[in-house]
């Protein structure tokens, strides 16, 4: 069974008070959209991280992807807020 | 010579513009970031994600080596807690021709202000704290390089 | 900070930006000049009309500050005797914008490097000296600006 | 009588021999190249230096004049080639 390292950053880490975490894989064929999801499912925290997919920005093995985007074969999947740069 | 360190630690922008000096290009353009004390902000944190900017920053240099004749480039960042008028952001390049380290420079600070997975929390004398939102003239800045 | 020295003595390029962070704008920008030491090039003169430099360099300061939101600009140009690796020029802005900082930098060092009344004389290890003629790239450079 | 200084730089300056010498003025309506042909009429340095008048550059009172611009009220020529920057 393949695993998904999760990551979460500025007030996404703070709603949910996790750095990240790994889950089972949800496969290739789910998207980033479809993690948001599973993971609003879950309520308290996590609800309220993952409330409004459209101010989440996400990146798959350290790069940007957009949300409908295909896990595919990534392994680290990092949600955040848009980013405010340095 | 290509540098690049994201650390909590200040950095000596000095030494940096010294050694891109010495590298016999004629042509040292450079960039530094501090922290502004507008609005009252008393501390600002800088949440980021290690890897991918180092990942990131690591292709941009190579996209600017590819695009410009350099010599040198030095990218510094710090993160974690700062306070206004510490240095945040050093940017060297170095050339033989001055456009060439004037414009990898604007390129290079133009995608870490814009699009380096940092994220900014202000902490007010007022004792309030924010998220920074994401400024959409940013996105303009880097339009011009694509 | 307005500041401008044509001079025979070499600079402190650090002392000025460290100057220019302390000004409080957020963005210090800045282009360091070196004398390359091109085809066994071994001095360098540069001769100068002293009295329009100034005049000229401050005139297009201000048109700079006019420009741009700027806090701080410094152009220090040595003159006279030089030798591969001596620092010739410095140029350095303060704002509160990067764009600002790095455009007013660009222009400033554009003009300096095209259009300052300055004639460079090169004299080569094989005792041979000559007048450096001017180049038409520069030109294209300025037009920028335009 | 009124006068104009004229200063020389460059390779200008080597021919003639002088960084600079006051002459008469030559009115107000002579222009920048009519004091380059009266300079040059001198022969020697001063012919070799302003034989080609396309070769030169002029600033009057410390601004950037063309050839065929005339003194007017100007006090301070200066004659030099095509700058080369700093």
């Amino acid at each position: 069974m393949s695993t998904l390292s999760l990551l979460y950053f500025a007030w996404v880490r703070e709603a949910i008070g996790l750095d990240g975490e790994t889950i089972e894989h949800p496969g290739p064929d789910a998207s980033v959209a479809d993690v948001v999801a599973l993971l609003a499912a879950r309520g308290g925290g996590y609800g309220q991280a993952f409330a409004e997919p459209e101010r989440l920005r996400a990146a798959l093995d350290q790069r940007f992807v957009r949300l409908s985007d295909p896990l595919g074969s990534g392994r680290e999947l990092a949600l955040f807020p848009p980013v405010t740069g340095g | 010579m290509r540098r690049i360190a994201v650390s909590e630690a200040d950095f000596d922008a000095a030494a940096e513009i010294a050694a891109l000096e010495a590298l016999g290009g004629g042509a040292v353009a450079s960039f530094t970031g501090i922290v502004r004390g507008d609005d009252g902000l008393e501390t600002f944190r800088l949440d980021h994600y290690p890897a991918m900017t180092e990942m990131q920053v690591g292709r941009l240099m190579d996209d600017a080596l590819a695009r410009w004749p350099l010599l040198g480039v030095v990218v510094l960042h710090r993160v974690g807690v700062m306070r206004p008028g510490d240095r945040i952001v050093f940017v060297g390049t170095a050339s033989s021709h001055r456009g060439a380290a004037l414009e990898s420079c604007a390129f290079l600070i133009d995608w870490l202000k814009t699009s380096a997975p940092f994220w900014k929390k202000e902490s007010f004398a007022d004792g309030s704290a924010r998220w920074v939102e994401a400024c959409a003239a940013d996105d303009a800045a880097l339009a011009r390089w694509t």
